[in-house]
C-alpha cells in the first residue's frame, strides 16, 4: 500500500547537483531524476527493452518501426498523468524532443537525438520520430534514463539560452514517477515523498525518500552495511576485503551487475615524445615503442588478470578479454589473455629482436621499452599500476606512473596536457562502457577520422589512435545492417579486430557493486539503466 | 710567519655555537626532541642499508600479513614491506617536511623584514600577504603543475621535479604567517635604539638587517619553523590525497596513512605506523625548536 | 578609530578587485574542464555545446566583467529585494554555477547553517577548552600538566583529520553505534528530540576539529599568560593584597587575551570557509563540501564567488582584529 | 606600643633556585623600621635591597626565590607581633596592601595597561575596606587629590599610558597609601624620573609621612635622595648589610669603606663653583693620579645655526600631515674642540632630537651644521656615511643601544667593518685596545650585553663611538642611568679621553650636578629653544632665566643639612610642543649678560 512504510534513505556518494538530465550528463543526477522524471522504455535488469510510459516497444515487426528504418512511432500508454495531477500527452513528448535539440541549449543528451530530423505529435497518445537516414537502432530517444520526458507546462520558458535560468524547474521537474521532489539542496540531499498521481495506486511502499550525496565509498558502505543509516548505497568500489569487512556488519548485503563497462590499458599508437611539439606530438605515427605487435602482445600477456580481479574488485569484477563484454550476444569468446605467461611473453620479446640490456630493459634499433604510464587518481588504478609495472619489468618493461586528477584528466581542457584525450604517454589505463545495449557507436570511437588531434581541438574518442581502413570497412557495414544476430556477429568481429591489434588491453570486467539494508526489499539492480529504476516496487521488509 | 705575529688569545676561543651547544645540552626536552629526530632521520635515509627490501616490491603471496619476522611492520594489500616502505616514505616526508618548512621560512621572514623594515614597502607587501592567504590552494596547484611540471620533469626528472613542485607549492602557500609575525617584530626592533645607533655608526641598511634585526627576529621564526614541518608534512599527506602529490607508486607517510584508513578495522597496525612516525616528528622537531630558541637567546644562555 | 576603519575599508576596494583578478586568472589558467565529470558515453561534439551554452565561448576579459556585474552589482539587488521584498534585480542573471545552473549565492545560504553549527561550534568548544588549558600551563610552567598539555596538543596538531575522523566514526558509530556516521542536513531542530540528534550527529565532527584548534589556540594562550605572568604589574597587583584568582584571572587574563583575541578574530573566516576535509569525512555537506565539490567539477563561477568571499572575510577580519586590538588595549592608538 | 619596631628584619637569607644551583640574594640581613620613622636603604645595584622588601611583602616567592632563614617580625595592626617569614599566603593577602603598602621603581610598567586608574586604585580598597564602589572610588579621588594629581575625577576614567610618567608615579604612590599601611616600602620611586618631578615626588612623600606617620622604607642608590629623605641609613653591599646609622652619621662619618666610595662618588652641585675647567672626580680606592682641568681649546669644531627639527603628526582621512611636534626650535651654538657643551633641560623639551639631528639620524627642516669645515646639512647619504666617522653618538640607555644577540668583541669592531677601516688582525687589535682603554677587561670580549652591569655597557658604547676615532662625541644621557660609584668611572673615563685625545662632547643630561662637573660651557633647553647658554660657571652661578632657576632648585643636594622643602618648588607643566601647521615660531633673539653668557628674550613657553 502506497505511503505504508516510511522513509527509505539512499546515499550516493557523489552528490547530485540537478535534477534535470539534460542539464547534466552526470550519472548521480540521471539517476536521481530517475525517481522523478521517466522515459518511453527503458532496459530491465538483463538488458532488455521494456515499455515503461509508453504502451508497447515499436519494432519493425509490430509496426512502430518503418521498414526502411527511417522513423520510429511510439504509442504511448494512455491514462497517465503528471504528479501535479494533468494529463501526460505526446506535447510533451514532442516539447522534450525540442527541447534538448534546440540549439543553444546545450543539452548534455544531444546525441540521443542524433539523426533525428522532426518529431511531430500524430495525436494525443501517438509520437512519431523521423531520422535523416536509415537507422536500425532508432531507440536513443526517449528510451532509458538518460533520456526522459519533461513536462511542457514547466519547462516551456525554459528553452535554450535561459536553461540555467529555471532552477525552480531544474531542481524540481514535475515527473511521472513514483516520487516527487520536496527539498533539492544540490550537491547535499534530496528530499521526496511519494507521487500521489502515481500510476499503480499501491505504489510506492514508502511515503518518503531520502537522497544523501557526498563523501566517499567507504563511508556509504559502512552507513548501509555496518552502522545501517542508510538503506541503499551506491557503486561501492572498495577492496574485496573492505566490503566482507563491512558485510560483517550484518546490516546489508552488496549486490553487483554487470553491463559493458570494461578496465582498460590504451596503448598510444602515435608518438607522444615531447621533443616533438604541440603539433605533432601523439599525432604522428608510429609510436617507436608500441609500434611493434609483438611488445603489445607481451604487454597483455604479463598481466595476471585474475589477481587483478581479486585485489581489484572482487565481486564486482569478471575476467574479459573483450572491448565489449556485455551484453552476451556481443561478447566474443576470447579466452587467450587468461592466464599470465611471463615466459611466453620474455620469449616472444627476445625473437622479435628486443634484447635486455644491462638495466634488464629491452630495447633495439636505440629504442628503450620504457613507457610512460597514466590514469586517473584512484586507489585501485594505483594499485594496478603498481601491480602492471612490476609484472612488465618481469619482461623488460620499464613503466614510469604518473596519476592524474580525475577531473583534470577526464575533462575536455584542450590548454591542459593531461588530459586523456591528448594521450601525452605510451599507455593509460580507464574504464569505458556505453549507453543501453547497442555498441555500434561505441565501436564507431576505433575509427580513424575519431583520433583526436590539434585539428579537432583534440577531440574525438579514438583514444589510442588505432587506424584500419579494414575495420572502418566492417563498422560501415554495422551501421548498415539490421537484424540483432547479424548485428552481433560484425560487432564481435569488430572487438576481435581491435583486441588483436593490441591497441586496447582489456584488464577488468567491471560490475557495478552497490549494496542495500537486510530490511529494504525489492532491490534489483540495474546496469543497463538507472540503477534504481524501480524504486517503486522497493518495500520494507517485516521483522529484519 | 702570520702565526707568530698573531697575539696571543687572552680568553680561550669559544665560539659562539659551543656556547649554544653547551645551553641546548641543558635542556632535557629538546635533547629528547633531538636525539628522536635525528633517530628518525638515520633511520629512514640509512635504515634502507641495512633493511634492503625494494619499498615497491610486490610480493602478493605475502599480502595483508602482520607483524612477522620477516616483515617486521607488515606488508600492505600489494605485499610490499611496510617497513621498507615507512623508511622509503620517510625520505619524502622528511624533506618535503624540511624543504618546505625552509622555503616557506624564508619567503616569510624575507617579507616580513622587508615590509618592517621599508615603510614604502609595508602597504603593498601586507596586501600581497593578503592575497595569498585568500587564494585557494587547490586550483593554485594545478596551475603550477600546468606550467611547471613537464619543464622541471624534463629538468630534474621526474620524482625530483614532483619534490619540487610539491616543496614550492607548500613553501609558497604557507609563509603568511611567518610574514606577519616577522613584520611585527621588525617593527618593534626598528625603534629600539640598538638599531638607531648602528645606523649611526655607518652601518647599511642590508647590512642592519642581517647584523642587527634578523638575529632578533629568530625566535619567533624558530616557532614558525617547528609549526612549518608538521604543516608541510601533513600537507603533502592531503596533497596526495588529492592526487597532486608524488605518484603513487611513491610512497610518502602521508599517503600511507592515507591509503591505511581504509583498512582501519582490518589491519589497524597500518594506520599506526605512519601515524605514529608523523606524530613523533612533529613532537621532537617541536622540543627541538623549543631548546633551540632558547640556547640560541644569549640571555636565557647566561643563566 | 572611525577614520582608521573607514580608511582601511576604502584601501580594501582595491586591494579586493585585485584579488579576485587574481583569482579568475588563476582558475583560468589550471586546467580542468566544467565536463569532466560528464561520462565518457557523452560525445566530445555534445560536450563542446554544453560548454558554449556555460558562456565558456567568450573571451576571459568579458566573462571576468560580467562576473564582477553580477557579483558586485546584481547580487547586492537581489539580497536587498529578498529583505525589503523589492524587484531591483527581477530579469538579471545572476552569478550561475555550472554544476547545478542555480544561482550560487543561494547555495551558499543554504550551506551556511550546517558549516556555522559544526565549524562554528568546534571553534567555540575549542575556544572554551584552550583557554583554561593555556592559563593553568602557563601558569604552572613546566608542571606535568603543562608538559600534558603541550604533548596532547602536538600530537593533536600533528593528526590529520582524514585520519582522525575515521578512526573515531568506527569507534563511536561502527563499535559502540552512539553517534550517526553521517551528518544529516535537513535534520530540523524544533524539539528536544530533534536537538538530542542534532548534538549527536555533531559531536563527532565538532571533536575532530575542535582538537586541531585547541592545540593551537591553548598554545597561543600559554605563550601570551607566560609573557604576562612576569610584568611588574602584576607583582603591583599582587602586593595591593589582591586574591591569587583575581591577579591571574583579572590582571593577566585580560592581558593574555589581547593578542589571542586578534588571533581568534583571523580565524573566523576559517569559519566560513568550512573544513574541507572533516566535512567531507563526516558528509557534513557544508561550505567547504561546496567548494572542494565545485573545484572538482572545475565549477568556475562557484569557486570564483567562495574564494572571492573568503578573501573579502579574510581582509574583513584583519581589520576587525586591528580595531580589536586597539579597543582591547587602550595603549593603541590610531591616527 | 611607639617604642616598639613596626617591623623588625632578623638574620633575613634569601635565595633563589636557578639553572646553575641556588644563588644567594640576601645572605644575612637584620634592621628595624621605627613607626614614623624613614629609613633608607642604600647600595649598589644588585647588593639584595630590592629582594629585602620583597621579602617582607612575602613576594620573592613568586619570583622564585625562598626565604631560607632569619625571621621577619611586623607588629600587626590588630596588635600583636607575628613572623611574616612563616605566614601563609591567605593571611599575606591581609597584609599587602593593608598594613604594608608598596612603590615599585618603574612606573612605566608597574601599573596594568589596560584598567583604568579609578579600577586599580579602588581594587585594593575594596578588598581590604569592604567598601562599595561608590565608596571607594570617592576615597580614591581623596588619594588623587591627597597625591596632587590634577583633575582627579578625570584620571579616575583614564589608562596609565595617557598620564606622564611623574603621574603615573603618583598614583602608584596612591595607591600604595590606600589603605592607610603602617609601613610604606618605596622602591627607588624615582630612579626613572627626571630631577623636576623627581623633586616633587620626594616632597610629595615627606609630606604624607608626616601627615600619616607612616613608617617608610626607602630604597635608592641615589645618595642625594638619602640626604634629602632619610632619618636613618643601612648600607648593602653584596647581600649584607654593612653600616647603618642615622642619616647625619652615616654622612659625616662613614665608617665602611664602601660608605666612603659611594658618597665621594657622588657629584655635588656647587662643588666645582670657582672652577673654569671641568676636572674628574675623585673617587675612593682608585690611584689617579693629579687631577687636572681640562682646558681644552678655543678653536671652534662644530658650529650649528638655526637648527630646526620637527616630527608630523599625521592625521585625518587622507593621513596627511595635520601638525607639527616642534621638538627643536632654532637653536644654535658652538662647541670648541677639545671641549665639552652641555645640553640641559627636562624630559621632552627636545634634547636628543637636537643631538639626533646633528648626526643627521632625524633629519632637520633647517639650520646649519659645520662640522670642521663640512657642511653636514648638503651632504647626501654617502657624505653622510664619510662625515660619521668624525662624528659619534653615545645613546641614553646603554642596554637598549647595544644588539642582545651580538658578542661585545663585535659589537665595537662593527664600525671599522663598515668603513672597511682594519683588516682582520689589526681590527682585533684595535679592539682589545679599546677595551683596555675603557679599561673593561679583555675576557668580556666574548659576552653578550646582559652579562656586563650597566657600567660596564655603557663602557662598551664609549669603546664603540671611540672605535673609529671622531672629533666630535654625542653623549646623550650617556650615565643617567648608571649607579652613582659606576656613572663617576664613565664621567672620568670622558673626561680623561678627552684631556688625552682633544675629543670634544657634546654632553646632553638632565643631571645638573654631573653637568656642572664635566661641561665647559652649557645651554639650558626649555620646549626646544635654549632659553640660556654660556660658560658652565656664568650659568651655574648667575642664572638669568626664570627656567634655568627654577632647574636649579630642584636638584637634590646630597648633604642631610640642606633639605629642599615642597614649597621651594614651583612648576608648571610643560606646554605641548605640537602645534597646527600654520604655527609659525618667532625666531629666538638672545641678550648677552655677560661675556659669553646669553639669555633669550623673545618668549620661550615658560
Ligand atoms: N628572580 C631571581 N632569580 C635569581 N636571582 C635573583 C632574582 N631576583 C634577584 N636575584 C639576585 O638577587 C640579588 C639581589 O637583587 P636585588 O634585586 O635585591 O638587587 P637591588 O639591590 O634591588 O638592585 P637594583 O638597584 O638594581 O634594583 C642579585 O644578585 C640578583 O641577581
Ligand atoms: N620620532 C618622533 N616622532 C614624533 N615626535 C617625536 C619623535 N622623537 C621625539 N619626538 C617628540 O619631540 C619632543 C622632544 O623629544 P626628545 O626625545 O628630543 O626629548 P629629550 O629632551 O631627549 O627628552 P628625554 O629627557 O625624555 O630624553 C618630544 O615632545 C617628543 O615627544
Ligand atoms: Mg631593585
Ligand atoms: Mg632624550
Amino acid at each position: 500500500e502506497r505511503g505504508s512504510d516510511g522513509n527509505v534513505s539512499i546515499i550516493y556518494w557523489q552528490a547530485p547537483s540537478i535534477l534535470n538530465p539534460f542539464l547534466s550528463g552526470g550519472t548521480k543526477d540521471t539517476e536521481a531524476a530517475s525517481l522523478v522524471v521517466e522515459p518511453l522504455a527503458r532496459y530491465d535488469q538483463n538488458g532488455n527493452l521494456v515499455a515503461w510510459l509508453a504502451s508497447e516497444v515499436p519494432t519493425v515487426d509490430n509496426g512502430g518501426v518503418s521498414e526502411d528504418l527511417t522513423s520510429i512511432t511510439w504509442k504511448i500508454a494512455p491514462g497517465l498523468t503528471w504528479s501535479d495531477g494533468s494529463a501526460f500527452t505526446a506535447n510533451d513528448v514532442k516539447f522534450t524532443a525540442d527541447y534538448c535539440m534546440h540549439p543553444e541549449g546545450g543539452c548534455a543528451q544531444l546525441s540521443k537525438y542524433e539523426g533525428v530530423t522532426d518529431v511531430s505529435v500524430v495525436d494525443d497518445l501517438t509520437v512519431k520520430v523521423t531520422f535523416g537516414g536509415p537507422t536500425p537502432f532508432p531507440y536513443g530517444p526517449f528510451v532509458g534514463n538518460e533520456s526522459p520526458i519533461i513536462q511542457q507546462a514547466q519547462f516551456e520558458n525554459c528553452m535554450g539560452a535561459k536553461a540555467p535560468e529555471c532552477t525552480e524547474a531544474n531542481f524540481n521537474p514535475v515527473g511521472t514517477g513514483p516520487f516527487v521532489v520536496d527539498e533539492f539542496r544540490p550537491n547535499d540531499v534530496i528530499s521526496m515523498s511519494a507521487n500521489q498521481n502515481y500510476r499503480d495506486p499501491a505504489k510506492p511502499a514508502f511515503a518518503t525518500l531520502t537522497f544523501k550525496g557526498g563523501g566517499d565509498a567507504t563511508a556509504a558502505g559502512r552507513a548501509v552495511m555496518e552502522t545501517g543509516e542508510f538503506d541503499y548505497a551506491w557503486n561501492l568500489q572498495l577492496a574485496p576485503e573492505v566490503i566482507a569487512q563491512m558485510q560483517e556488519g550484518g546490516k546489508g548485503t552488496p549486490i553487483a551487475g554487470f553491463g559493458p563497462l570494461v578496465e582498460r590499458i590504451m596503448v598510444n599508437n602515435t608518438n607522444p615524445d615531447p621533443a616533438l611539439g604541440p603539433d605533432e606530438r601523439a599525432v604522428v605515427r608510429p609510436n617507436p615503442k608500441t609500434a611493434d605487435p609483438a611488445v603489445r602482445k607481451a604487454m597483455s600477456m604479463a598481466i595476471d588478470r585474475p589477481l587483478l580481479v581479486e585485489i581489484g574488485y572482487g565481486q564486482a569484477g569478471k575476467l574479459t578479454c573483450n572491448l565489449v563484454p556485455a551484453p552476451a550476444i556481443y561478447a566474443s569468446d576470447n579466452t587467450s589473455c587468461l592466464t599470465q605467461d611471463i615466459a611466453g611473453a620474455n620469449k616472444m620479446l627476445d625473437d622479435a629482436g628486443w634484447a635486455k640490456g644491462a638495466d634488464g630493459i629491452r630495447a633495439k634499433d636505440g629504442v628503450r621499452l620504457s613507457f610512460t604510464y597514466q590514469t586517473s587518481t584512484n586507489a585501485v588504478r594505483q594499485d594496478f599500476q603498481a601491480l602492471i609495472k612490476q609484472w612488465w619489468s618481469e619482461i623488460g618493461i620499464d613503466a614510469e606512473l604518473r596519476n592524474l586528477n580525475a577531473s583534470v584528466f577526464f575533462g575536455g581542457d584542450p590548454g591542459s596536457p593531461d588530459t586523456f584525450q591528448k594521450f601525452y604517454a605510451d599507455v593509460e589505463m580507464y574504464a569505458n562502457t556505453f549507453n543501453g545495449t547497442d555498441p555500434q557507436s561505441y565501436l564507431g570511437n576505433y575509427l580513424c577520422d575519431k583520433a583526436p588531434s590539434p585539428a579537432s581541438q583534440w577531440q574525438g574518442e579514438n583514444i589510442s589512435r588505432f587506424c584500419d581502413p579494414a575495420y572502418d570497412e566492417l563498422h560501415k557495414k554495422l551501421t548498415q545492417t539490421a537484424g540483432i544476430d547479424a548485428r552481433a556477429e560484425i560487432a564481435r568481429q569488430l572487438n576481435d579486430m581491435i583486441i588483436e591489434s593490441g591497441s586496447v588491453i582489456p584488464l577488468v570486467h567491471r560490475g557495478r557493486l552497490s549494496a542495500h539494508s537486510n530490511t529494504l526489499g525489492g532491490v534489483i539492480l540495474n546496469v543497463w539503466d538507472s540503477e534504481i529504476w524501480n524504486a517503486a516496487d522497493w518495500y520494507r521488509k517485516d521483522g529484519a | 710567519m702570520t702565526e707568530l705575529s698573531n697575539p696571543v688569545p687572552t680568553a680561550p676561543p669559544r665560539s659562539q655555537w659551543l656556547d649554544v651547544w653547551d645551553q641546548f645540552k641543558t635542556h632535557k626536552g629538546a635533547m629528547i626532541g633531538a636525539i628522536l629526530f635525528i633517530m628518525i632521520v638515520l633511520g629512514v635515509y640509512l635504515g634502507p642499508f641495512f633493511w634492503d627490501i625494494d619499498p615497491t616490491r610486490i610480493d602478493i603471496r605475502s599480502r595483508n600479513q602482520g607483524m612477522t619476522f620477516a616483515h617486521p611492520f607488515g606488508t600492505d594489500q600489494l605485499g610490499r614491506d611496510m617497513l621498507a616502505r615507512m623508511m622509503a616514505g620517510g625520505q619524502t616526508s622528511v624533506s618535503v617536511g624540511i624543504t618546505a618548512m625552509l622555503l616557506a621560512l624564508f619567503l616569510g621572514s624575507f617579507i616580513g623584514v622587508l615590509a618592517g623594515f621599508f615603510k614604502k614597502l609595508d602597504g603593498p607587501l601586507m596586501r600581497l600577504t593578503d592575497l595569498f592567504l585568500a587564494l585557494p590552494l587547490l586550483p593554485l596547484l594545478l596551475v603550477m603543475m600546468l606550467l611547471f611540471r613537464e619543464r622541471l620533469n624534463a629538468m630534474f626528472g621526474l620524482e625530483q621535479g614532483i619534490f619540487i613542485l610539491i616543496v614550492v607549492s607548500i613553501g609558497i602557500t604557507s609563509w603568511m604567517p611567518t610574514a606577519r609575525i616577522v613584520r611585527g617584530d621588525v617593527l618593534a626592533l626598528k625603534e629600539r635604539e640598538f638599531v638607531l645607533a648602528a645606523r649611526s655608526i655607518g652601518t647599511t641598511n642590508t647590512k642592519l638587517i642581517t647584523r642587527h634585526i634578523l638575529p632578533n627576529v629568530l625566535s619567533p621564526i624558530m616557532v614558525s619553523a617547528t609549526l612549518g614541518i608538521a604543516t608541510a608534512i601533513i600537507t603533502e599527506s592531503a596533497l596526495s590525497f588529492l592526487g597532486l602529490g608524488f605518484p603513487p607508486d611513491f610512497p610518502t607517510w602521508g599517503r600511507l596513512l592515507f591509503d591505511a584508513t581504509d583498512y582501519l578495522q582490518q589491519h589497524p597496525e597500518r594506520v599506526f605506523w605512519p601515524g605514529m612516525a608523523i606524530s613523533l616528528t612533529v613532537l621532537s622537531v617541536n622540543y627541538l625548536g623549543d631548546g633551540l630558541r632558547d640556547a640560541l637567546d644569549p640571555r636565557i644562555r647566561g643563566r | 578609530m572611525l577614520t582608521f576603519t573607514i580608511r582601511r575599508l576604502v584601501l580594501a576596494v582595491p586591494t579586493l578587485l585585485f584579488i579576485s583578478l587574481v583569482i579568475f586568472l588563476l582558475l583560468e589558467l589550471a586546467p580542468g574542464d566544467p565536463m569532466a565529470q560528464v561520462p565518457l558515453t557523452v560525445p566530445p561534439e555534445v560536450k563542446e555545446k554544453m560548454r558554449e551554452a556555460l558562456g565558456l565561448g567568450q573571451p576571459m576579459h568579458i566573462r571576468f566583467w560580467k562576473w564582477i556585474v553580477q557579483f558586485f552589482w546584481i547580487e547586492p539587488q537581489v539580497l536587498i529585494d529578498s529583505i525589503f521584498g523589492t524587484a531591483f534585480s527581477a530579469g538579471d542573471l545572476r552569478v550561475i554555477s555550472w554544476q547545478t545552473r542555480s544561482p550560487v549565492m543561494d547555495i551558499v545560504v543554504q550551506r551556511i547553517p550546517q558549516t556555522l553549527w559544526v565549524v562554528g561550534t568546534a571553534y567555540l568548544v575549542a575556544i572554551v577548552i584552550a583557554i583554561p588549558i593555556g592559563i593553568y600551563s602557563a601558569y604552572r610552567q613546566y608542571s606535568w600538566f603543562d608538559q600534558a598539555g603541550t604533548f596532547v596538543s602536538m600530537v593533536g596538531f600533528s593528526v590529520p583529520p582524514f585520519f582522525s575522523g575515521v578512526l573515531v566514526i568506527v569507534i563511536f558509530s561502527v563499535q559502540l553505534g552512539w553517534f550517526p556516521s553521517i551528518y544529516d542536513t535537513t535534520l530540523v531542530v524544533n524539539s528536544w528530540d530533534s536537538f538530542v540528534k542534532q548534538l549527536q550527529q555533531m559531536v563527532m565532527p565538532v571533536m575532530v576539529l575542535a582538537l586541531q584548534i585547541t592545540a593551537q589556540l591553548s598554545r597561543f594562550m600559554r605563550a601570551s599568560m607566560l609573557d604576562n605572568l612576569n610584568q611588574d604589574y602584576v607583582r603591583t597587583a599582587r602586593a595591593k593584597g589582591l586574591s591569587e584568582y583575581t591577579v591571574v584571572m583579572v590582571h593577566v587574563l585580560r592581558n593574555s587575551m589581547i593578542p589571542v583575541v586578534t588571533v581568534i578574530a583571523l580565524g573566523i573566516p576559517a569559519i566560513f570557509g568550512g573544513a574541507i576535509i572533516t566535512e567531507q569525512v563526516f558528509k557534513v555537506n557544508g561550505i567547504g563540501q561546496l567548494l572542494i565539490g565545485a573545484i572538482q567539477a572545475n565549477d568556475l563561477p562557484m569557486v570564483q564567488t567562495l574564494t572571492f568571499i573568503f578573501a573579502v572575510l579574510i581582509v574583513l577580519f584583519n581589520l576587525v582584529a586591528d580595531v580589536l586590538y586597539g579597543i582591547l588595549d587602550p595603549r593603541i592608538r590610531y591616527d | 606600643m611607639l617604642d616598639q619596631p613596626i617591623a623588625q628584619i632578623k638574620e633575613l637569607r634569601v635565595e633563589f633556585q636557578t639553572k646553575d644551583g641556588p644563588v644567594v640574594g640576601v645572605e644575612n640581613v637584620s634592621f628595624d623600621v621605627n613607626p614614623g620613622e624613614t629609613v633608607c636603604i642604600v647600595g649598589e645595584s644588585g647588593s639584595g635591597k630590592s629582594v629585602s622588601s620583597l621579602s617582607l611583602m612575602r613576594l620573592v616567592e613568586f619570583g622564585g626565590g625562598e626565604i631560607a632563614g632569619g625571621r621577619l617580625i611586623f607588629d600587626r595592626r590588630s596588635g600583636g607581633n607575628m613572623d611574616l617569614a612563616d605566614a601563609d599566603q591567605d593571611l599575606m593577602k591581609q597584609i599587602r596592601g593593608n598594613e604594608i603598602g608598596m612603590i615599585f621603581q618603574e612606573p612605566m610598567t608597574a601599573l596594568n595597561p589596560v584598567f583604568t586608574v579609578g579600577r586599580q586604585l579602588t581594587e585594593g580598597l575594596r578588598v581590604h575596606k569592604g567598601l562599595s564602589k561608590a565608596a571607594a572610588e570617592a576615597r580614591a579621588i581623596e588619594l588623587l587629590r591627597e597625591v596632587r594629581i590634577p583633575e582627579p575625577e578625570r584620571r579616575m576614567s583614564q589608562f596609565p599610558h595617557e598620564l606622564s610618567g611623574g603621574m603615573r608615579q603618583r598614583v602608584v604612590i596612591a595607591m600604595a597609601m590606600a589603605c592607610e599601611p603602617r609601613l610604606l616600602i618605596a622602591d627607588e620611586p624615582t630612579t626613572a624620573l627626571d630631577v623636576t618631578i623627581q623633586a616633587e615626588i620626594l616632597a610629595l612623600m615627606d609630606r604624607l609621612k608626616r601627615e600619616t606617620g607612616t613608617a617608610v622604607m626607602f630604597i635608592t642608590h641615589d645618595m642625594a635622595v638619602v640626604a634629602q629623605m632619610a632619618d636613618r641609613v643601612v648600607v648593602m653591599f653584596r647581600g649584607n648589610k654593612v653600616e647603618e646609622g642615622s642619616v647625619t652619621e652615616i654622612f659625616e662619618n662613614p665608617t665602611h669603606d664602601y660608605t666612603k666610595a659611594l658618597l665621594a662618588a657622588v657629584p655635588k652641585l656647587g662643588e666645582m663653583r670657582g672652577k673654569a675647567y671641568p676636572e674628574p672626580m675623585k673617587l675612593l680606592g682608585v690611584d689617579q693620579g693629579e687631577l687636572l682641568p681640562i682646558p681644552g681649546t678655543e678653536a671652534p669644531l662644530l658650529k650649528v645655526k638655526g637648527l630646526t627639527t620637527r616630527f608630523p603628526v599625521k592625521g585625518g582621512f587622507f593621513r596627511r600631515t595635520i601638525a607639527n611636534v616642534h621638538a627643536v626650535e632654532d637653536v644654535s651654538f658652538t662647541l670648541n674642540k677639545g671641549q665639552t657643551l652641555s645640553l640641559v633641560g627636562e624630559s621632552g623639551c627636545g634634547k636628543s632630537s637636537a643631538g639626533r639631528s646633528i648626526l643627521r639620524l632625524v633629519e632637520p627642516i633647517a639650520g646649519e651644521i659645520d662640522l670642521d669645515g663640512v657642511d653636514i646639512m648638503k651632504l647626501d647619504q654617502s657624505g653622510l656615511r664619510d662625515a660619521r666617522l668624525d662624528m659619534q653618538m653615545i645613546f641614553q640607555d646603554p642596554f637598549a643601544s647595544l644588539n642582545p644577540k651580538m658578542k661585545l668583541e663585535e659589537q665595537v669592531a662593527e664600525p671599522m667593518r663598515n668603513y672597511g677601516l682594519t683588516t682582520g688582525s689589526e681590527r682585533s687589535d684595535r679592539v682589545a685596545h679599546l677595551f683596555d682603554r675603557v679599561e673593561l677587561p679583555r675576557s668580556f670580549m666574548r659576552r653578550y650585553p646582559h652579562e656586563l652591569s650597566g657600567g660596564q655597557r655603557q663602557r662598551i658604547a664609549i669603546a664603540r663611538a671611540l672605535a673609529l676615532n671622531p672629533k666630535l662625541i654625542i653623549a646623550d644621557e650617556a650615565v643617567s642611568a648608571l649607579d652613582v660609584s659606576v656613572q663617576a668611572q664613565v664621567l672620568n673615563l670622558m673626561m680623561e679621553l678627552q684631556a688625552e685625545l682633544g675629543l670634544s662632547f657634546l654632553f646632553i643630561s638632565h643631571d645638573m650636578a654631573v653637568v656642572e662637573r664635566v661641561s665647559h660651557h652649557v645651554g639650558v633647553m626649555y620646549l626646544g629653544r635654549i632659553v640660556e647658554m654660556g660658560p658652565r660657571a656664568r650659568v651655574f652661578e648667575n642664572p638669568q632665566h626664570p627656567y634655568t632657576q627654577a632647574l636649579m632648585k630642584a636638584v637634590p643636594i646630597a648633604d642631610p643639612h640642606r633639605r629642599k622643602s615642597e614649597k621651594d618648588l614651583n612648576f608648571k607643566p610643560i606646554p605641548s610642543p605640537i602645534h597646527g601647521l600654520d604655527y609659525d615660531p618667532a625666531p629666538s633673539e638672545y641678550n648677552e649678560v655677560e661675556p659669553g653668557h646669553y639669555v633669550l628674550t623673545t618668549d620661550s613657553g615658560y
